[in-house]
């Protein structure tokens, strides 16, 4: 099939299929109308049941927590992926040289791993009170993983980059999530059961074993990113260094 | 019961993680141990589930949020036999194939172990969920596990263009059904399945409604390969390894239906149920079309996991029929079908495996009269490919009788010969590679055959009885489908049992059971047509393999306008099937906008 | 059915989003892709804010700022180096 | 103008269908795979979203207020993820089919035909 016929042949169809969507789309109660009723049914409970402020995080990881199980073994599966992909027979380059001089950059760069760490914590630990929670601060805390390459190079970065470190880490995260619910399976009540009472509303502390659950998606993000990042720098940096 | 309910999903991924974990702290043994236990238990959990879900629909709600005034807050485990079936099949296929793995692949290394747990705990949680979200959620995780074991052995530029086309054209797929999914939330304020169909019932259908029912349905059968949305198939399983495609035909394209299956009579029904022949024609067509296109192009492979692959097309196409008559005795039709295909279908793939390692070649016209060598795996080659033409009583034969008995009930008398010579045509070309490998009849070479890029595999050593060994488990189990007492009743029940709307919501909403009665335990009876319709699938499939043959030695008389009539379409099919995934999504989108357009005139009367 | 439904803000963010999205698509340089795609990922967290989603659109903010940008970077450096012969040699 | 969001994300997904028919580069496909993807979001969050109401964390909020729907934005989050993995999973294939062909024109990769 030519590019030509091919175009002659999607164009129509993509018409054809734009029109469906706004014919569902103008289905939807009118925007700002949002009838529910399952969200406000969540707003009403998530506070008095479980003592958590951010009701998007208690829908996340407490009332919908087998979705977000789900989504931490995506991110782990395709990490696997690519890590099998960007596979490099030769193994680690040890000879790449450390091209980074100045230590304006290196100071700064220090500072903001800090920073990036710092905040990395802090959203993942105030999940259920403000916006934030394992995923975004798992990325915050990642970044500045990416950092320290910047700052210290690239020797220092593959010394904990690499799937020997990584592996376990990311793996404690992913089975952590589904060891905590088999603990409430265990304890005879049902898969992923929030068992430990809601804790202070408002506090880092709110959310009972949720907040387990929030803490071991933030360390798998944090360890899948670290890895996806590392396999694609190398990608990047080690055939330059033998190529040149 | 309820406890064992996330079972079949936890333990692969528990597996999964640990493997992983130890993988450079662990010895490799138990590393491997701790691969095959995941599997093994996931398995057993499914069938622990599977009988029970006989007596009763099984049901949990994960972090024990139960409903509240009759409505869903949390996420649902809902295991009926139908969807609970499946979970067993996939994980049963997936502890098949890491055995075999065991010792066809021995340098996979551990991430090859992982992927295939995660993929089989994906399969498994689309299957039993009740949730269309957490459907969308697993339906990812098992895209995702596959496109990586697509692209395996990334030697070649063959399996990357194979793992790209795959995963682009899925991940289309899955945005059609994010929204989709994303459309009912709007209309209903719900993600339950019992909880949509349940604020549906007895509104009629608007654009809306069928937009939504148009997207899901596509984005399903996108990953249930049915035409023109089957392109990537072929590509897939060219290039994974035979493992791999044990997991892509027997099951992965299964999920595609159960999607459509579950959403259908979950959902839409409550708001389609007038209009359900309007369904039925658009699907029925579909599937037609795809059981033909399937066979033709399975006949014009000599790639012979390519082949076995188009055939699968064609199965599904056949199955989609069984699906879409929408009564009873086709879907447990189509189930037995898919039971039978699935394990068949696997032991084909794995002895393709076989000769792999042999041979390091998988092309039909090459391995020409050196499957000689392998007389058990020859025998055992035939017999998978015999099963899958609807010989009476044997394989397959269960299913397409049942779907030939749906359609005379529902009075469309012309599918069943459609379907007879479908599945003729695909068996036709596995038996005719067959007879090149193992018999080294008809010449070395044939124009008709698209070429193949050759390929060198990687080398491989391999205990050659450990592999027959599990091939010979799988093929029998599926030669026995259609003859294993009370299956045929046993699965009819379950279809009746998957359709019940209403018993659905009251289980899932108001925790109200419907005990099932005991079917009785005998072999399913057949009609008198549906013995002629096998056994005319069976002369078709051998003489046509014949045919192909020996085609050179029919008169040119009969050659002469045979090959006039038949060269044009044949290649304006090949030029379909291009490779290039541009060309995937834009017969997608063609499919799509044509399926939704007949929708909207149809269903809105 | 009224304008009042719409805010001027949430106007303005969907204009951007709507041009921003053609302008990604139709830009064939990689490294200007990589640019109106960062940009375009401003203006989705813009609205998502917008739309009360603050978690969202952090999501979207840690994505777009540093994950999307890195594989992406990286992708369109390898395509663009130099074949240095070692692996080309088809 | 009430049904400019739902507009937006119907054209944003259209636009993303043309990109990755259109496309001549797999790494501009992936990223067209994402602007499809990107009206998803834009559909699911608008159609959660109330007049007048505020984000639903109710820190320093009085329990009751009016506020917009959590679980579209759940969805969203999850959404999000697997748009991430699926794209460095793309690319990561797309890289290799560089190393192995040279190019990363689709219409010039033809290994699969017929």
């Amino acid at each position: 099939m030519t590019r030509r016929v091919r175009i002659g042949l999607f164009l129509p169809a993509l018409a054809g299929f734009g029109a469906l969507l706004v014919w569902a789309y103008t289905g939807i109660p009118s925007f700002g109308d949002y009838q529910g009723p399952y969200g406000f049914v969540l707003e009403k409970i998530s506070a008095p049941l479980r003592h958590m402020d951010n009701v998007v995080n208690a829908t996340t990881y407490d009332i919908r927590g087998i979705d977000t199980m789900g989504e931490e073994f995506i991110l782990f599966a395709a990490v696997i992926g690519v890590v099998l992909l960007l596979r490099d027979d030769a193994g680690r380059s040890q000879d790449v040289e450390d091209d980074i001089g100045s230590d304006v950059v290196r100071v700064f760069g220090t500072l903001a791993i800090g920073a990036a760490i710092l905040v990395g914590l802090w959203l993942v630990a105030n999940g259920f009170v403000t916006p934030g929670g394992g995923f975004q601060g798992g990325v915050a805390i990642a970044s500045g993983g990416l950092l320290l390459y910047l700052v210290a190079g690239y020797r220092e970065w593959s010394a904990f980059g690499n799937e020997t470190v990584l592996d376990p880490i990311k793996a404690i995260g992913a089975g952590g999530y589904v060891v905590i619910g088999l603990a409430a399976l265990v304890g005879g009540l049902p898969f992923l059961t929030n068992f430990f009472g809601g804790g202070d509303i408002g506090t880092v502390w709110s959310g009972g074993s949720a907040g387990f659950v929030n803490w071991s998606a933030g360390i798998e993000v944090a360890a899948a990113n670290v890895l996806l990042f590392s396999e694609f720098l190398e990608e990047y940096i080690v055939p330059i260094a033998r190529g040149s | 019961m309820t406890w064992a309910l996330p079972l079949p999903v936890v333990v692969p991924l528990v597996a999964a993680a640990l493997a992983t974990a130890g993988d450079h702290l662990l010895p490799r043994r138990l590393g491997d141990a701790i691969g095959v236990a995941g599997a093994a238990g996931g398995f057993a959990f499914s069938l622990v589930i599977l009988l029970a879900s006989e007596k009763h629909t099984q049901l949990t709600w994960f972090g024990g949020w139960k409903p509240r005034g009759g409505a869903a807050i949390g996420v649902a485990f809902v295991a009926d036999p139908l969807g609970a079936g499946l979970a067993a099949l996939a994980s049963g296929l997936v502890l098949a194939s890491i055995l075999y793995s065991w010792s066809f692949l021995r340098d996979a290394g551990r991430p090859y172990d992982v992927l295939m747990l995660l993929f089989g705990g994906a399969m498994a949680g689309f299957a039993l969920t009740g949730d269309i979200f957490n459907m969308f959620v697993w339906f990812e995780l098992m895209g995702v596990a596959a496109y990586a074991l697509a692209g395996f052995e990334v030697s070649q530029v063959g399996p990357l263009q194979g793992a790209i086309n795959f995963a682009v054209s899925n991940t289309v797929g899955a945005y059609f059904i994010l929204t989709g999914i994303a459309l009912l939330y709007a209309r209903t304020g719900a993600l339950n399945l019992a909880d949509i169909g349940h604020s549906l019932a007895g509104h009629r259908p608007d654009g809306l409604i069928i937009v939504a029912l148009t997207l899901l349905v596509c984005g399903f059968l996108i990953k249930a390969a049915v035409a023109p949305f089957h392109l990537w198939l072929a590509d897939a399983h060219a290039v994974a390894p035979a493992p791999v495609c044990v997991l892509f035909s027997g099951v992965m394209v299964v999920v595609g239906l159960l999607g459509v299956t579950r959403c259908y009579w979950t959902v839409f029904d409550a708001s389609l149920a007038p209009q359900a022949h309007d369904v039925r024609s658009v699907l029925v067509a579909l599937g037609i079309f795809t059981a033909l296109l399937g066979a033709v192009m399975a006949f014009l492979q000599r790639h012979l996991k390519r082949l076995l692959a188009y055939s699968t097309i064609s199965h599904m196409g056949i199955a989609l029929v069984g699906v879409a008559l929408l009564d009873e005795r086709s879907l447990g039709g189509a189930a037995d079908l898919l039971l039978a295909h699935g394990l068949l279908k696997a032991s084909l793939f794995l002895c393709c495996g076989i000769l792999l390692v042999r041979f390091e070649d998988i092309d039909e016209l090459r391995l020409h009269g050196k499957g000689r060598a392998l007389p058990v795996l020859g025998v055992m080659f035939g017999l998978g490919a015999v099963a899958l033409s609807g010989l009476p009583y044997v394989g397959t034969y269960l299913g397409h009788a049942q779907i030939d008995e749906g359609a005379a009930l529902d009075g469309i008398d012309w599918v069943q010969p459609l379907l007879m010579i479908a599945a003729g045509v695909s068996s036709a070309a596995i038996l005719r590679a067959g007879a090149r490998v193992f018999l080294g009849w008809g010449p070395t070479s044939d124009p008709l055959l698209s070429p193949e890029p050759s390929e060198s595999p990687p080398e491989r050593s391999a205990s050659m009885p450990a592999l027959l060994g599990v091939t010979a488990v799988v093929l029998v189990l599926g030669l026995a489908v259609s003859v294993a007492p009370g299956l045929g009743q046993r699965v009819e029940q379950a279809a009746g049992r998957a359709r019940d709307r209403i018993a659905y919501v009251d289980r899932v909403l108001r925790s109200r059971e419907t005990p099932s009665p005991r079917p009785p335990v005998a072999i399913e009876a057949t009609t008198t047509d549906s013995v002629l319709y096998g056994i005319g699938g069976v002369v078709i499939a051998l003489g046509l393999a014949l045919v192909g043959l020996y085609r050179r030695r029919l008169p040119e008389l009969v050659l002469g306008p045979l090959r006039a009539a038949l060269g044009p379409p044949i290649a304006l099919l090949r030029a379909a099937h291009s490779g290039v995934i541009g060309d995937y999504v834009a017969w997608i989108t063609v499919g799509t906008a044509v399926v939704g357009g007949v929708w909207a005139l149809l269903l809105r009367r | 059915m009224t304008l009042a439904t719409l805010l001027p803000v949430q106007s303005v963010a969907l204009a951007l989003v709507a041009l921003g999205a053609p302008a990604v698509v139709l830009s064939r340089d990689p490294l200007k892709m990589i640019v109106v795609n960062g940009f375009y990922g401003l203006t989705l967290v813009l609205l998502f804010v917008i739309y009360g989603a603050p978690d969202v659109g952090l999501s979207m903010l840690v994505v777009g700022t540093v994950a999307y940008p890195l594989v992406v970077l990286v992708a369109i450096a390898r395509v663009r180096a130099p074949k240095d012969g070692e692996e080309d040699e088809k | 103008m009430s049904f400019l969001p739902y507009a937006v994300a119907a054209w944003v997904c259209i636009v993303g269908i043309y990109g990755i028919v259109t496309s001549r580069n797999l790494i501009h496909l992936a990223l067209c795979l994402t602007v499809m993807q990107s009206s998803t979001y834009l559909l699911l969050l608008a159609i959660g979203y109330v007049k007048g109401g505020g984000p639903p964390i109710y820190k320093g909020v009085k329990l009751g207020t009016k506020s917009v729907d959590p679980v579209v934005q759940a969805l969203t989050l999850t959404d999000i993820v697997v748009s991430v993995t699926v794209i460095a999973l793309i690319l990561a294939l797309a890289l290799d089919v560089h190393k192995q062909a040279g190019t990363v024109d689709p219409d010039e990769i033809r290994e699969m035909r017929g």
